[in-house]
Parts: structure tokens; C-alpha cells; sequence
């Protein structure tokens, strides 16, 4: 993605929004690899996530951000999307950890993705194998501060390149195949 | 006047409702040892869920949250805040109690409505609950009326004077207050928007908007249930001494909340049909036969 | 001692009935039941008659005698019939139970009707 | 004049036995004659003394108030048996000479001459019972009933030796009353037999369930009900009856016992032969209670029974358990039935169990009615379970006919049509007779009444014996 | 009244012929006499006495004949009009309509002659009517019947019973006649006559000891006849309670016992406990809905006898005024269930799903009909429901008061497994087609769900009838000024509940409109925990749905089985007669020697 310089388009309420969206970020958190492991301790006591207004929430459809915590495989990528999909708007993605960003360790895996941002508009990586909850912290302030400047527009990329995104997914998914394995 | 005591008690409800919510985030962090979100932080959610763009499964799931929120609305108008008594004796309690289970059914239908199946378990689990907590509760409260041969909240608010209910009534208090952790399903009775489980339960469909309107209604669904027990139980008082002893009440349920673990629902009724209702019953025997302290 | 065709008869119809209840085979509970007739028919002439007693019928040689009550042996007669007629009517149905059967032994037709049910 | 309702069945009973088809020609036209005569020419309180011979030495042949209006019924009923059932060869015979000897045991005013009609009676009913090849029933029917004419023939003798005399009316008056009870036994075990009170019923149920559209009906309305007349001329009118209240509860335990031997059928024949018990039993045990109104309304229970049972078997002799699907007109008589007998309103048998339960009631007895409604309880169990079998089998027997026809599109062999043809006398009959229920049902004063007048005759003596004796001796 | 009767006494013939010419003359001619009927009675001063068909003064219109005939034929038009199009689907169409119609006439007549006699024919005459249209509906429903007939005969029964007792005692069959001079009759004797007597009110409005037979029956009754049964005919049952409870003076005939209750009363109450109890808790356990509201009725029938058998002020109005709601609402919820089966084809709720999308109005009719069943305000049934509860808490009796709330509680649960399971949730794959019931079908939905919430908001009418009856029976009438009710535990106003509920709606409509509009997406784009589903039908939770708490009484005694064992019983006495009966003439030869040496020994 190129770094341009955006004119800021919103509104005044849309402003207002954004300051909220910014302090009350509800994440859902798709533990696909090992990055998991490290939120726990961002949530708890020693880093305590919530004094910045963030929580872990049950469904894709009340969070507003989503976390990619590790590699992707072809099985967990549909499952990321779908989960991706339910979401609503304006909806922010984090790719933890190197394996999101080049495939990691996994690189050169048949069935490892190896960057999502072909699949989904990532807002925001953290590097690292795995990064630190400190790192995690970090990114989070860093992308409050890109929601309340307006930049983390991930969800309007998706919605207006929705054919690109769709096909890089059908390319690496394939179709889906309908077969109900218990009534067909 | 009565139009000005509804809208009190509303903004009251909308304020201090959530701004005691945030201090109870506060207290359960403090508790498990965190910094914990601002005092405000409610609000925040609020209006944020408020300003997204959700989805919608049909009609019913609109007039569902409708339903839900405009219910509790309507009973919270009922329900006396210290001085402010809307509809002086009219606020009956079975009124008041009966007036809460549209708030209650609107969202189960609404949720149950968005054909997810975790929102029917949830909300199948939330009425058996309810087949438990409101049972002692009723019959608790119940013996209440009967010593007092009103069922008017606000005439047993005066009647107290100094003399609260708590010491008049301790059992049915207890009881009282049993019943209030389930109502506002906190734990240990929190199992129909267990999150990890049945992902929240009736929730699991809730978004942006529809989210905001339920967490409003949630607010002053624990915010009439509070004051009723305030009312009932501590005597009400003027407006902010009301306030004061709602904070108490608040911070006891969610420190007791914050430290105990949940229970599953059958349990939850088990627990609910022995301890709770044999209180509730030594209660009445006391209050039929005289012994109110 | 004049009594003792009552007695008689009861133990003749004491048979009868023993006969039917513990006699198997249906026809010799036919046999039985025309005992047990035998047995009232011989009752109820004895009821008629009269110490030392003469044939009623009037003639100059018994203007005024001791008659036999004729009315009781005029009964009998119509229940001896009757009787024949019902012993009569058995045998017929014993002969269609045999045939349809193939036994008269109760237990036997009743294994025969309990297969056809 | 009289005579001639037994005179004339008989001669054409005799006269029928050269031509076997006869018979069954004949009997409407006598039923006909009989009801005839009894409306027109021949009315209540009239005496007929055979051979000339006076009363209390001859027989006498007596119409009086109280048979009178059971002649008329009898008659009535083998009218509509004549046209109802299907007559073999010689069954026509043989229902000519029931018809006389039914007459005569309802006319006869004299103890032999009744043993008499009633042996002829037995004799004929063991054969109809044989009817449908059911030798087996008929064979059990005649021990018992052998057995039973004996002890009438040794009350009888009794009577004769102990009064000297064999006239019905003149022996209650003369005979020592030290020995009624123990001669009234010998009367009443017969009477038991031949009404079929439990224990001693119990070849009742093999015998009407044959199948015959003759055996329950000649049976179970007509002797039946010429049997119930001999049991209030002997016990009401003539003696007392001995030990009413065991005669009572044998009624009951009867009447219990034999609903519950229905509520266990699986076929509708065996349970509509127990309903019969039960019914009859019900009006013993009302007539074993000796007082007026009850025993009005114990005929009017009777009536009903009668002719609720009348409809119910003819229906089960043809259409067995096929379902009314295609005879509308029998299963409308059918339920009719069943409902009257259960006791529902707007039929005669509504009447019937109020007027019993009231007169009951009037006496202090509380027994009886509880136990003619729990009887009643378990009656409309299994008789409205069999009606609604019966009216919504359509379903099974057209997937039957289905499986007919597919079976006969394949040609695998071909399968027997059911044969469920009601005939047309008897369909007239039937809605005739549930007619008459529902008629009765809504003027019981039509039945009521006769009942009435019965029980008010029967229960007093005096009008007989001076009918009898002209006041004389 | 006479005039009435005999129109559909004769209704019911031309009925019968008329569907011969059209099927759908048969309601047609129903809904006529119905109507006419409403209007006749509605008019009707309280008091009239008439003769019938000759008889002096059988009928008498008193303020509870026009109550109960009010409410029978609210719920007949309804069932009618609603009949008009359904009939296509019943089975004997002829009979069905002349049937329903004499069970008009039965129940119309029950409800208007004071005559036990009379009470009695017009009672069988209804129990008959109705007995042969239930086999009419599904295959179980033939076993139904017999468990319709035995329980309604042992409760007539007991009724005739109870009334030649009082025959026997007091020479007439006017019941209030009666009434004012059975006080001083023995102690025993009241008992008796009074359980008696109220033995036809128990059997037939399915209170505890004789409810078996509402499941079966009103679970596979021919649809839209459910709702009369329901609504309609288990009433005449809460009939014969009230009119007992309120004619004879019960609480002179018996001492107290508590409270003020005398205990002839209270062991009515304890019936009616036990009843709530079976009926809530064997509800929330039904996977078939029209078995579910069936135990509903159970519970319903506990609290109208709780409510009359309160026999004071309060009480008793309460359960009066139960009666008119669970007429309105049973016959709503199982006209709504008809609708359902005769687009569906099933009454199985597992079977179905989503279909408010597909039958909005109907799902509006089950709601408006659950809401009142639960007694949530706006609706009426909320008015009795607090009626009842005034009473017992004012009384003072916790125990009675737990079981009503168990009820009230539990209803929601019940009521909702419908909801959630056939009309919400994920639309099945076969129901994809399934269009709204017809407009004739809507109409008297809709005119239901308007009564009940009319009278909800404004409960004054039915007051008026309820209070007439109370001065009626010398009770101290229930006080209400306007919309304002009155108990001796305080008042409230449901106009004002009703305002103060549309105002919380409109606020919460405002929030809602202001903020952003939610996108429609469709019923299968579901949370799924990331799983791709291909058969949504499954995605439905229906099947066991209360599984938790249904666990926790498996084991419960079910009183179904033990009169079917009682019956086995009866049947194996039944077996050893027939035993006896097919052995040989030797043992009867045995029987007849024991029963002549009966005779001949015993002397007493």
C-alpha cells in the first residue's frame, strides 16, 4: 500500500465516532496460532487492556476488531473470512506476528497463506515471532491513534475493492464445495 | 409534574446507571488486581455501538429490541427513585414485576428471532433462571405486603421511616438479595450469557445498534431492580441518599459478583428451590405470625 | 321308612350333580344332568303317594279310598318328555361338537378353539 | 279368545313343517295377528279358563294389566325379528313355537302349565343358541338351563304339595308362608339361570356372541324379556321374593363384574353379550327392591335395554366389526343405540336412569345408583370406543381395498371383497327401533306411563286374585 | 333463550343438510346463530326466566349464564368464521359443522338453566356433540375420545350423583331452590354432595385428579375444534364451580380453616395448586404445541378454580375474569396453531421453524394470545392474574401464592418454546413456500387479538359482567372506577400502564430511528463459530428445549399411566370373569350349588 496522504473526508459525527470507536475497542481474537497465547497476559493484571476501554467479545458481530493471532492455513483462512464478514462496520484487523505478514516459519508450507492483506485489508501488523505483549499494547495505542486521524480504513478498502479481495480468496480457497455430510 | 417526575427518573437511570456500571468495571478490576477502564467508560460503549452500522435479521428482530428497551422504559416509570414517585401508589409491585417480562420477552423474541440457536439456548436458560430467582423473591417480598397490606412500592418506602426493612425482614432481605444477584445475572447465575460457552448467549447476533439499545436496556433493567430493593428493603430516603445506598447495594452485588465462579442453570434452579425459598417461607411464617422485629 | 324314596332320590340327584361336576367328557355330563331328572321325577311320584294307597280311580269297589294323589304322576309324565326331549337335543349337540372338534374332552376343545381365536 | 295367541303361532308352526321355507313367511304375519288381536279385540282383565274347568282346579289363561302391555312388546319385538334377522329353514318353525310359548308363559296363571311353556322355551333356545355352528355354547347353555328348569319343576311340585293346588293366584293365598322362602328359592335359581345374573350366567357370553342375527336377539330381548314378567308375576305379585337384599348385591356384583368382563373383550360380540348381563342384572337388582316407582322404572330400564341391545346385535350379526363406512343409515341406529344404552339424554335410556335413580333415591338407597354409574362409566368407555372404531375405519379399510386392488392389478390371487350388506329389513328395523329411542327420549311419558301402571298392578295382589277367583273360593 | 335454543336445535339439522349443498354452509350457518346469539343475549335483561318446550321456568338468565354464554359465543363466531375456509381440510365436514353446532346448543343450554336436571341433558348433549367431532382429527385421536368420554362420564356422574342427593333431601332440582337451605344439613352430607356436585367442574375444566384427558384430547382434536375445547367447553367445567361456589353458601356450609377460607374451599385451592403445577411443568416438557397448550389449560383451570374458590372480593372477580382470558387466548393460540397446520401439515414443533417470516399475522396472534396467557400487561390477562395474586397475598397464603407464581413463571417458559420453535428461528428448507393463512382465517384472529388487548386497556365492560355476578351471589362486588382497579392491597390504572408503555416505546422507537440503519441480511448468515453450514435446518434449537430443566423431573409420576394401570386392573378382573366363562358346564354346575347354598343358609 502506498503512504498518501489522505484528505480527511469525515464528518463532524463521524469524528465524534471515531474518538468513541477508538476508546471502546471490542476485539475478537481468532486464535489460529500461537499468538493467543500471548493476549492473556495483555488482558490481565500486569498490562490490563480494559483501562483502555478494549475486551474480548464472543461474536464477530459485536466486536470491532479483529485480531489474526498467527499463520493461516487454507482451512483457517475461510473460517477467518466468514468470521471477517460478520462483523460490522467500521471494523479494524490486526495481523499478529511474522507468520501473518510472509508466512513465518511456515513460509514454505503447501497449505500456509502467506499474506493476508491479499485476503483481508489488514489496518495494522505487529512483528514479531511472537510479539510481546508490550508490542501488543503498542500496536493498540498506535491504532487508536490511527482510528481518531481517520487511517484505519481497512473496512472501506474491502468494501470498495470487494472484487479484488473476493477473487485472491477464490484463487487460494477455490469454490465452495456443498456437501452436508450428515443429510446429502 | 408527572411528566417531569418520569423524565427524572429516566435521566437519572441513563446517568447514574451507567455511570455506576463503569464503577462496578472498576471495582471487579481492582479485585482481580487491574488498573481498570474509566468511570466513563460505559458511555463510551454506548454511544460507540450506537454509531456503527449493523445488521438486521427481519422485522422481528427490530421490534424485538424495540420491545425490550420501550418495556423497561415503561416499568422503570413505575419504579420510585428516593423522592421521585411518578405514580404515587399506583407503583404496584406486581405491576412493576409484570411490566419488566415484556422488556425480558421482547428481547428473547427479538434474539430467538435471529435464528441463531446459541440465542435460543441462551434464552431458554434465561427463563428457567427466572422460573428460579423470581419465585423466592415474589414470596419474600410477598409477606412483605402482607405486613404492611399495601403493595404500593412507595407507601412501603415511607412506612419504614428510619426503621428499614433490612432489619424488619433480614431473611426475606437475604433472600431478597439472592434473587437480586440472579436478576441481574450476575454470577454465580450467569450461565444464559455464558460468552465462552454459547458465545453470549441471546446476544450472539447483537450488533452496532441493536447492541447499544440492548446495553440501555440492561442498564435500567438493573437499575429498577436495584432501587425496587433500595426502595423495599433500605427505606429509599431523599434522592441522593438513594443514591448512596444504591451504590452500596451495587458494590456489594458486584463484589460478590467478581469473586464467585458460575453455576450451571440446573443447578442454578436446585439452588434456587431449596436454600432461597425455605428462607423465603421461615420469612412469612415469621411475618403471618407476628414476629417482625 | 316310608320316607326313604325322598332320601332316594336326593342321593340319586346327589349323583346327578356329582356326575356334571366332576365328570369330564360332555356326554357324560348329559348323562348326568338326565340323572339328576330321573332323580326330581322320582321325588315328585313319591310326593303322591299315599301309605298303602290305591290307583285313583273311582268304581263302585272304592267309593271312598284311599287315594293316590294322581296329579304329581300326571306332572311326571310331561317332565319325563320334556326331559327325553332335552336329552334328545344334547346328544344332537354332542354329535355336532364331535364333529366340529373332533372330542368331547372339554380341555381338548378348548386347545382346538384356543388355536382357531 | 285369548288362546288363540298361542293357538295360532303353534298351528302354523305346524303347519310350516312341511314346507321348511315356510316359516319364516309366516311368523311376520303372526306377530301381525298377535298385535292385532291384542290392540283390537282383546283387552286387559280378561280370564280364560281352559276346558272349562274353574279356576284354582283348571289352567287359566289370564290377561290382566300387567301382561297385557308385555305381551304387546314381546309381540312387537318378533315382529321386528321377523323382519330383521335372517331366517334359515326351520328357524321359522321354531320361532313360530317361541312365539307361542313366550305368549303362553306371559298368559298362563298356572305353576305346571309355565314350567311347561318354559322347558319349550329352554328347548328352543338351546337350539337357537346352537345357531352358527356354536354347539359348544348351546351345549353349555343346556346344563345349565337343564339344571335350572329342574328346580323350577321342583318349586312347582312344592307349591302343589304344600297347597294343593297349581293356581298361581290361589296358591299364594293358601300356601303355608313358613315354606314360600324355601320354594320361592327353587322359582329364583331359575330365574337367575335364565336371566343371567352372574354367577349363574355365565354361558350367556358364548352364546350370544355366535354372530347370529338370531340367537342374542330371541334370546336376549325376547325370552328375556318374557322371563322378567314370570320373575315380577312370581316374586312381586304372587310371593315375596326370599332374601332381597342377596338377590340385590348378586345383582350388583353382577352387574360390576360383567362390565368389567366387557371392558376386557377384544371382540364386540363378547362385549356387547357381557353389556347384556349387565343390563339385565341392572333390572333384577331394581326389581329385587320391591317398590313401585322402581319398579316402573326398572321395566322402563329394561325397554331400553331391550331394545338398545335388539339393534346393537342385529347390526353386529351383519356388519360384524367392518365399520360403517359404507351403511351411513346402520351406524346412525348403532350409536343411537350405544348412547342409549350408555344413558345419554334425549334417549329412552337417559329416562331410564333417571327415573331408576330417583326412585332409588326416593328410598334411601345410595348402593345401587353408584353402582349403576360407575357400570355406567365403564359401559361409555368401551361402547363409544367401539362406535368411534367403527365410524373412522374408513382409513384402514381403504388402504384394505387399495391393497385389493393393487393385488389384483399384479393378478397375484384374488382376494375375497369383504361382504358388509345390511339387508333392508333389517336396516329399516334398526333406524325404526333408534326411532323409537330417540322418541322415548324425548316423551318418556309414552313408556312411562305403561311402566307405571305395570308396576302399580303388579305390586298388588289383590286385582289378580280376584281376577282369578272372581272373588270366590 | 327458549327461541334461541330452538334455532340451533334446528341450526344444527340444516347445518348438516346445507353442507351437503357447500361445505362451507355448514360455519356459515354457525357464525349466523352465533351471532345472533351474542346479539340476543348481549341485550338480555339479567333476570329473564323462560319456559322450555313446556317446562315452567327452566331457563333463567342470570348475570353468570350471560357471562359464560358472552364468552361461549365470542369463541364460537370466531371459531366459525374461521371454519368458513378450514373446513376443506376436516375430514366429515357434514357432521363436523351440525356437530359443532349442537355443541352450541348444549353449552348455551347449560349456561342458562338453573335446573340440575336440565343442566345435566344440556351438558351430556354438548359432551356428546364434541365427543364425536374430536375423533375427527389426528390417528391417536380415536384413543382420545376414550379418554374424553370416561373422564367427562365419571364427572357427569358424580353431577347426577350429587343432584339426586339433593333430590332425594330436598325435593326439587332448582339449584337455588336448594341453596339457601343445604347450610343445615349435615356435615357429611355437604361434603359429599358438594364434591359431587363440583366432580363435573373438575373433570371437565381438567383439574388435577381428572386432567388427564386434556392432553390427548385437545392435543388430536381436529384443529380449529381444539380451540373450543379449549376455549370454550373445559369453561363450562369453571362454570359449574362458580355457579356452585358463588349459589351455595360454602362459606356458611363449612368451618373456616384459614384466613378467612373455609376449608371446603381450600381443598379446592389445593387442587387447583396441583394442578398449576402438573399443568406448567408437563407443558415444558411437550414437543407437540397443541399438547403444550393443552397442559397450559391445566395450569389455567388451577388458577380460575384458585380464583373462584377464593370466594371473596377480589379473588373471585379475579377468577372470573380469568375465565373470559383464557377463552380469548386458548382459542387465539390454538386458532393460530390451526393456521399453522394448515399450511405446515405438522403440529410437531421441532417439524417447524421461522415461520413468522412466512405468517406474520398469525405469529401476531400467538403473541398477543401467549402474552395474555402469561399475563403480561397490555393485555387482559394480566388483570386477573393481578386480581389473584392481590387476594392470596392479602390473605395470606404464601403457599397457594408460590404456585401461582410458579405458574405465572413458568408459562413464559412454556409459552415461548412455541415461539422460539415454529414461528422464530431458522426457516426450514420445506416450509420455503408456505404462504399466510387465508383472509377468512385472519379475521377472527384479529378480532381476538383486539379484544384482548382492548380489554386490557380498558377492562371495565367485563368488570361490569363480573361484578354483576358477585351482587348475584351476595358477594361484595370488586371495586374499579374507570380504568382504575381497586383490591384492599392497593390500585393501579392499566390506561396509565398502557400510556406509560406506549411512551417507553416511542423512546425507544426514537433511539432507534435516529441512529444508523441496520442492513437486512438473511436468516442463514448466522454466527456460526467460523463453520461453514450447509443445512440450516438444523442450525434450530427446538428439540429438547428446555433439556436442563426437563432433566430435573424425568422421573415424575405420571398420572396418565396410573389410570391406564388401574384400567389394566380393571381388565384383569375383567380376564378372570371371561376365564370363567369359557370353562365348562361342571364348574358353573359348582357355582350354582355355592349360590343356592347362599341362598338357602343366609337369613338376614
Amino acid at each position: 500500500m502506498d503512504k498518501i496522504e489522505k484528505i480527511d473526508e469525515r464528518g463532524v459525527w463521524e469524528k465524534i465516532a471515531d474518538q468513541l470507536r477508538s476508546r471502546s475497542m471490542w476485539m475478537l481474537h481468532y486464535c489460529t496460532g500461537c499468538g493467543a497465547v500471548e493476549l492473556p497476559p495483555s488482558m490481565t493484571s500486569r498490562f490490563d487492556m480494559e483501562r483502555l476501554g478494549m475486551g474480548p467479545m464472543a461474536t464477530p458481530r459485536q466486536a470491532d476488531l479483529f485480531l489474526v493471532t498467527g499463520y493461516l492455513s487454507t482451512k483457517t483462512l475461510r473460517r477467518v473470512i466468514y468470521t471477517y464478514e460478520k462483523m460490522a462496520d467500521p471494523k479494524y484487523v490486526i495481523g499478529f506476528g511474522s507468520c501473518t505478514i510472509n508466512g513465518g516459519i511456515y513460509y514454505d508450507s503447501y497449505s500456509t497463506i502467506n499474506r493476508l492483506d491479499q485476503y483481508l485489508p489488514v489496518d495494522l501488523y505487529i512483528a514479531g515471532c511472537m510479539p510481546r505483549p508490550e508490542a501488543i499494547l503498542n500496536a493498540f495505542t498506535k491504532l487508536m491513534d490511527m482510528i481518531r486521524k481517520g487511517e484505519a480504513d481497512g473496512w472501506k478498502r474491502y468494501n470498495e475493492n470487494y472484487e479484488w479481495y473476493k477473487q485472491n480468496q477464490l484463487r487460494s480457497l477455490g469454490e465452495v464445495v456443498v456437501y452436508d455430510e450428515f443429510h446429502e | 409534574m408527572t411528566v417531569l417526575k418520569v423524565a427524572g427518573i429516566f435521566l437519572t437511570a441513563f446517568f447514574f446507571g451507567l455511570t455506576f456500571e463503569g464503577i462496578g468495571r472498576k471495582i471487579t478490576a481492582r479485585v482481580q488486581r487491574r488498573y481498570g477502564p474509566r468511570w466513563y467508560q460505559n458511555f463510551i460503549d454506548l454511544f460507540k455501538t450506537l454509531s456503527k452500522h449493523g445488521y438486521t435479521h427481519g422485522w422481528i428482530f427490530d421490534f424485538g429490541v424495540i420491545m425490550a428497551l420501550g418495556g423497561i422504559i415503561a416499568s422503570l416509570g413505575f419504579v420510585p427513585v428516593g423522592g421521585i414517585v411518578a405514580f404515587p401508589g399506583m407503583d404496584n409491585f406486581f405491576v412493576i414485576v409484570y411490566l419488566f417480562t415484556i422488556g425480558s420477552l421482547g428481547m428473547a423474541m427479538g434474539m430467538v428471532g435471529t435464528g441463531n440457536p446459541w440465542a435460543s439456548i441462551g434464552v431458554a436458560r434465561a427463563l428457567t433462571l427466572m422460573l428460579g430467582y423470581e419465585v423466592p423473591y415474589m414470596i419474600s417480598i410477598g409477606s412483605m405486603l402482607y405486613f404492611y397490606r399495601t403493595s404500593s412500592i412507595s407507601a412501603i418506602m415511607s412506612a419504614q421511616g428510619g426503621d428499614w426493612n433490612l432489619f424488619k425482614f433480614p431473611i426475606g432481605a437475604l433472600v431478597a438479595l439472592i434473587s437480586l444477584q440472579g436478576m441481574l445475572g450476575k454470577e454465580p447465575f450467569e450461565a444464559p450469557i455464558a460468552p465462552a460457552e454459547i458465545a453470549s448467549g441471546p446476544m450472539v447476533e447483537l450488533s452496532a445498534k441493536y447492541m447499544g439499545l440492548l446495553m440501555l436496556m440492561n442498564t435500567f433493567m438493573e437499575f429498577a431492580e436495584i432501587s425496587l430493593f433500595v426502595d423495599l428493603f433500605l427505606g429509599g430516603g431523599t434522592y441522593f441518599v438513594f443514591l448512596l445506598k444504591y451504590l452500596v447495594v451495587w458494590v456489594l452485588v458486584v463484589l460478590i459478583s467478581s469473586v464467585l465462579p458460575r453455576f450451571r442453570i440446573e443447578q442454578a434452579v436446585y439452588f434456587y428451590w431449596t436454600v432461597p425459598i425455605i428462607l423465603a417461607f421461615v420469612q412469612v411464617f415469621m411475618t403471618v405470625n407476628g414476629f417482625v422485629f | 321308612m316310608s320316607n326313604i324314596i325322598y332320601y332316594v332320590s336326593f342321593i340319586i340327584l346327589g349323583i346327578g350333580i356329582y356326575g356334571i361336576v366332576s365328570q369330564k367328557n360332555l356326554f357324560k355330563q348329559l348323562i348326568s344332568l338326565s340323572i339328576i331328572d330321573t332323580a326330581v321325577n322320582i321325588f315328585i311320584v313319591a310326593l303322591g303317594y299315599v301309605e298303602w294307597g290305591e290307583a285313583p280311580i273311582y268304581s263302585t269297589i272304592t267309593p271312598v279310598a284311599n287315594f293316590v294323589d294322581p296329579l304329581p304322576q300326571a306332572l311326571v309324565l310331561t317332565a319325563i318328555v320334556i326331559g327325553v326331549g332335552i336329552l334328545a337335543l344334547g346328544s344332537v349337540l354332542l354329535v355336532h361338537i364331535n364333529e366340529k372338534y373332533g372330542s368331547l374332552d372339554p380341555d381338548e376343545i378348548r386347545d382346538t378353539r384356543e388355536v382357531v381365536e | 279368545m285369548i288362546a288363540l295367541l298361542i293357538a295360532v303361532p303353534l298351528v302354523f308352526a305346524f303347519a310350516s313343517i312341511p314346507h321348511e321355507r315356510l316359516g319364516r313367511y309366516f311368523l311376520p304375519f303372526v306377530a301381525m295377528f298377535n298385535l292385532v288381536c291384542l290392540f283390537f279385540f282383546m283387552h286387559p282383565e280378561q280370564i280364560l279358563e281352559v276346558g272349562k274347568w274353574p279356576a284354582a282346579y283348571g289352567i287359566a289363561l289370564v290377561l290382566d294389566n300387567v301382561s297385557y302391555p308385555f305381551l304387546i312388546f314381546v309381540n312387537f319385538l318378533i315382529l321386528m325379528m321377523s323382519l330383521s334377522a335372517t331366517l334359515e329353514n326351520r328357524y321359522g318353525t321354531l320361532l313360530l313355537v317361541l312365539t307361542a310359548a313366550v305368549n303362553g308363559i306371559m298368559l298362563t296363571g298356572d305353576f305346571f302349565n309355565s314350567f311347561v311353556f318354559l322347558e319349550i322355551i329352554s328347548v328352543i333356545a338351546y337350539i337357537v343358541a346352537a345357531h352358527k355352528d356354536n354347539a359348544l355354547g348351546a351345549f353349555k347353555y343346556l346344563i345349565f338351563g337343564g339344571i335350572g328348569g329342574t328346580m323350577y319343576l321342583l318349586g312347582a311340585v312344592s307349591v302343589y304339595v304344600k297347597s294343593g293346588t297349581l293356581n298361581m293366584a290361589y296358591a299364594s293365598f293358601i300356601t303355608d308362608p313358613m315354606v314360600v322362602p324355601t320354594i320361592c328359592i327353587f322359582f329364583l335359581i331359575t330365574f337367575l339361570v335364565e336371566l343371567k345374573v352372574l354367577p349363574l350366567g355365565l354361558w350367556a357370553p358364548d352364546v350370544y356372541s355366535n354372530g347370529s342375527s338370531v340367537t342374542p336377539i330371541a334370546l336376549g330381548s325376547i325370552v328375556t324379556v318374557s322371563l322378567v314378567y314370570l320373575f315380577s308375576r312370581i316374586f312381586l305379585n304372587i310371593f315375596d321374593l326370599p332374601n332381597p337384599q342377596l338377590v340385590g348385591i348378586l345383582a350388583m356384583v353382577s352387574i360390576i363384574f360383567s362390565e368389567l368382563g366387557a371392558l376386557k373383550q377384544k371382540g364386540l360380540g363378547r362385549a356387547l353379550s357381557f353389556a347384556t348381563i349387565s343390563g339385565v342384572s341392572t333390572v333384577v337388582a331394581a326389581l329385587s327392591m320391591r317398590e313401585s316407582e322402581i319398579t316402573s322404572a326398572a321395566y322402563f330400564y329394561l325397554f331400553n335395554d331391550v331394545v338398545s341391545k335388539f339393534i346393537l346385535f342385529t347390526l353386529f350379526a351383519y356388519l360384524g366389526e367392518r365399520g360403517f363406512k359404507s351403511n351411513k343409515t346402520a351406524g346412525i341406529a348403532f350409536t343411537f343405540a350405544s348412547l342409549s344404552v350408555v344413558g345419554f339424554p334425549m334417549f329412552a335410556g337417559f329416562w331410564a336412569k333417571y327415573y331408576l335413580l330417583k326412585a332409588l333415591f326416593q328410598v334411601n338407597s345410595y348402593a345401587l345408583p353408584a353402582i349403576i354409574l360407575i357400570a355406567a362409566v365403564i359401559e361409555a368407555g368401551y361402547l363409544i370406543k367401539w362406535n368411534v372404531e367403527l365410524w373412522y375405519k374408513e382409513e384402514d379399510r381403504e388402504k384394505d381395498r387399495e391393497d385389493v386392488e393393487a393385488e389384483k392389478a399384479e393378478g397375484v390371487e384374488e382376494v375375497e371383497e369383504v361382504e358388509d350388506f345390511v339387508p333392508f329389513g333389517a336396516q329399516v328395523v334398526t333406524l325404526l327401533l333408534a326411532l323409537t329411542l330417540v322418541v322415548v327420549g324425548f316423551m318418556p311419558g309414552l313408556i312411562h306411563d305403561q311402566t307405571m301402571s305395570i308396576a302399580n298392578h303388579v305390586l298388588d295382589f289383590r286385582p289378580y286374585l280376584d281376577l282369578i277367583l272372581k272373588g270366590g273360593m | 333463550m327458549q327461541s334461541l335454543l330452538l334455532y340451533l336445535a334446528i341450526g344444527a339439522l340444516v347445518g348438516y343438510f346445507l353442507s351437503m349443498i357447500n361445505k362451507r354452509l355448514g360455519p356459515i350457518v354457525l357464525l349466523a346463530l352465533s351471532l345472533y346469539g351474542l346479539f340476543t343475549l348481549w341485550n338480555m335483561p339479567i333476570g329473564s326466566v323462560e319456559d322450555l318446550f313446556g317446562f315452567e321456568d327452566i331457563l333463567q338468565f342470570t348475570a353468570l349464564s350471560k357471562y359464560f354464554s358472552i364468552i361461549t359465543l365470542i369463541v364460537f363466531s370466531c371459531y366459525a368464521f374461521f371454519n368458513i375456509v378450514w373446513i376443506s381440510k376436516a375430514k366429515r365436514p357434514y357432521a363436523f359443522s351440525a356437530l359443532s353446532i349442537l355443541t352450541l346448543f348444549g353449552t348455551l343450554g347449560v349456561f342458562l338453566t338453573p335446573h340440575l336436571i336440565a343442566l345435566y341433558i344440556f351438558w351430556e348433549v354438548a359432551v356428546v356433540a364434541s365427543l364425536f367431532i374430536v375423533p375427527m382429527g389426528k390417528e391417536e385421536s380415536k384413543k382420545a375420545t376414550i379418554w374424553y368420554i370416561v373422564i367427562s362420564s365419571i364427572g357427569s356422574y358424580m353431577f347426577l350423583y350429587g343432584t339426586f342427593l339433593l333430590y332425594s333431601k330436598f325435593g326439587t332440582f332448582n339449584l337455588f331452590e336448594i341453596s339457601g337451605d343445604i347450610a343445615s344439613e349435615g356435615t357429611g352430607f355437604k361434603w359429599l354432595v358438594s364434591l359431587l356436585l363440583l366432580g363435573a367442574g373438575v373433570a371437565k375444566s381438567g383439574i388435577f385428579p381428572l386432567h388427564v384427558w386434556l392432553r390427548n384430547v385437545h392435543g388430536n382434536a381436529p384443529d380449529t375444534f381444539s380451540a373450543v375445547l379449549s376455549g370454550q367447553l373445559v369453561k363450562m367445567g369453571s362454570y359449574i364451580i362458580a355457579l356452585f361456589l358463588g349459589a351455595f353458601p360454602i362459606a356458611t356450609m363449612f368451618s373456616q380453616f384459614y384466613a378467612g377460607v373455609n376449608i371446603f374451599s381450600y381443598v379446592l385451592i389445593w387442587l387447583g395448586n396441583i394442578s398449576i403445577l402438573i399443568g406448567t411443568f408437563m407443558a415444558i416438557k411437550q414437543n407437540d404445541m397443541k399438547m403444550l397448550m393443552a397442559y397450559s389449560t391445566v395450569a389455567n383451570g388451577g388458577y380460575i378454580l384458585i380464583g373462584l374458590a377464593l370466594l371473596d372480593q377480589v379473588g373471585f372477580a379475579g377468577g372470573l375474569f380469568h375465565v373470559i382470558n383464557h377463552a380469548l387466548a386458548a382459542t387465539m393460540i390454538f386458532l393460530s396453531f390451526a393456521a399453522v397446520v394448515y399450511r405446515t401439515g405438522t403440529t410437531k414443533i421441532d417439524e417447524m421453524g421461522g415461520l413468522i417470516f412466512k405468517m406474520p399475522v398469525t405469529f401476531v396472534t400467538y403473541l398477543v394470545g401467549i402474552i395474555s396467557i402469561a399475563g403480561i400487561p397490555p393485555t387482559s390477562g394480566f388483570v386477573s392474574k393481578w386480581m389473584i395474586f392481590q387476594s392470596l397475598i392479602s390473605k395470606g397464603m404464601f403457599v397457594t401464592a408460590m404456585f401461582t407464581f410458579v405458574g405465572s413463571i413458568g408459562s413464559f417458559l412454556y409459552v415461548f418454546r412455541p415461539l422460539a420453535g415454529v414461528f422464530l428461528g431458522q426457516l426450514k428448507r420445506k416450509d420455503k413456500d408456505v404462504k399466510e393463512a387465508p383472509m377468512i382465517m385472519l379475521l377472527p384472529m384479529i378480532i381476538l387479538v383486539a379484544l384482548t388487548i382492548l380489554w386490557g386497556v380498558f377492562p371495565q365492560q367485563v368488570l361490569v359482567w363480573v361484578t354483576d355476578v358477585q351482587r348475584q351471589f351476595g358477594m361484595e362486588p370488586f371495586k374499579f372506577d374507570g380504568t382504575v382497579l381497586y383490591s384492599n392491597l392497593g390500585h393501579w390504572d392499566s390506561w396509565t400502564v398502557f400510556v406509560m408503555f406506549m411512551v417507553g416505546f416511542i423512546i425507544a422507537a426514537v433511539i432507534y430511528i435516529l441512529m444508523p440503519k441496520g442492513k437486512k441480511i438473511p436468516l442463514d448468515d448466522q454466527y456460526t463459530s467460523g463453520e461453514f453450514l450447509h443445512n440450516f435446518d438444523l442450525y434450530h434449537y427446538a428439540t429438547k428445549y428446555y433439556a436442563f430443566l426437563e432433566r430435573e423431573y424425568e422421573g415424575h409420576p405420571s398420572f396418565e399411566d396410573w389410570y391406564t394401570s388401574i384400567v389394566n386392573v380393571l381388565k384383569a378382573i375383567g380376564k378372570g370373569v371371561d376365564y370363567l366363562v369359557r370353562r365348562t358346564a361342571s364348574a358353573y354346575t359348582f357355582w350354582m350349588a355355592l349360590v343356592l347354598a347362599l341362598l338357602l343358609w343366609v337369613r338376614w
